[in-house]
């Protein structure tokens, strides 16, 4: 089980915060894949790549980075902080 | 150091004025306020949104890679997240060392992280709706430099 | 805009909470404070001496020059003079623009300028005596990025 | 008649603030001769002029800069101001 949350547009467009999914994603790519893959909404989300961030236990990851003992997924937009 | 990230609006001055009297030895203090910007009237607020948890752990990042670099006496981030009306402030950063250059510097790089790289999304609030705030290539292009 | 050399103290939080509550359309307000730094307590304290009436002239000078490389949207000058204990704020420089870099590079360039340009001279008074401050080869260098 | 004012340590060294002079010196640096020329004091003030910095009527000048219509000279070191 992990934790995938969503921020911003992200979370707008998917139209919640956070999930708890059962994966067998190997990578944050295959998990972006599976999502894609299950609604719309989701697909909708994810149909740009370079437009969004991970982060894998709320540290900045890339989407080729493995889940493998990761407990907490995020998706979100390039941060605009400051 | 000291990092707060807080819904409760702050005051610069109470903030400025605390920082500086309780830096022994430094000879420079720099701050930065960000503002919402009262774009002509046109903006009614800012909502800000973040990551609780991750948010805290990478300005501790930002400023632990900031007092590596430089000299510096002492540093303080607040950001706040939340609605803001206009000209409200934001954030700000302090930084105190011995001499100015490393005040500067320090103040300048935290800003330059801070912008993308802690997780904070800004959406403005307006007369003709809502939208986010888009990343600027420039705000990515300056974290280059460091 | 606002230029005061004066030899009373100032309170560097309420500077900046003015200064910052005066800045419509602003999106950044950096602020700068020189202190007397306390070497390890041999210093007793500072005299600054200045040249009245070029003094002004001569900041007036350097913020008209800021106003006109950045765009700012206000800016603020305090220097004082006179005797000065460890840790009292010796000057400031406050300044306000829509993005961060013009704040950020205005306030530096203006420190620059006041470090050399500016009709002051600075006297440590310690236990040992007391001592005119050397110009540094640093600060005339400083001048050359702008 | 010319004011001519000094600072820091140039009025410390010549012992006095300001003076008014009749001087017939067509340059800073002819001015300079003339003050060396009175006294050791002002010798020993205007021994190294890189080590000094000239001010005419409140505008910063160099040596040899010309005194025709000036009122006021003034002569310190490097400023250290900040």
């Amino acid at each position: 089980m992990i934790d995938v949350l969503y921020f911003a547009w992200v979370r707008e467009r998917i139209g919640l915060p956070r999930e708890r999914l059962e994966t067998g994603a190997a990578t944050v790519a295959d998990l972006v894949d599976e999502l894609r893959a299950r609604e719309e909404r989701y697909a909708a989300a994810f149909s740009d790549l370079t437009s969004l961030r991970v982060a894998l236990d709320q540290e900045l990851a890339s989407f080729d980075a493995p889940l493998a003992g990761v407990r907490e997924v995020a998706f979100f937009p390039p941060m605009t902080g400051g | 150091m000291r990092v707060a990230v807080q819904s409760a609006p702050f005051d610069v001055g109470t903030e400025v004025s605390t920082f500086t009297a309780g830096v022994r030895g430094a000879g420079a203090v720099v701050s930065f306020t960000g503002l919402v910007r009262d774009e002509a009237g046109t903006l009614s607020g800012m909502e800000i949104e973040h990551y609780p948890g991750m948010t805290e752990k990478a300005i501790f990042g930002i400023v632990g890679e900031a007092v590596s670099r430089w000299s510096l006496v002492d540093a303080l981030v607040i950001h706040r997240y939340g609605k803001l009306g206009p000209g409200e402030a934001i954030m700000m950063v302090a930084t105190a060392a011995p001499h100015r250059g490393d005040a500067f510097a320090a103040a300048e790089f935290l800003m330059d992280y801070l912008k993308s790289r802690a997780p904070f999304w800004k959406k403005e609030l307006g007369a003709g709706g809502e939208a986010w705030v888009a990343a600027k290539d420039a705000d990515e292009d300056a974290l280059k430099r460091w």
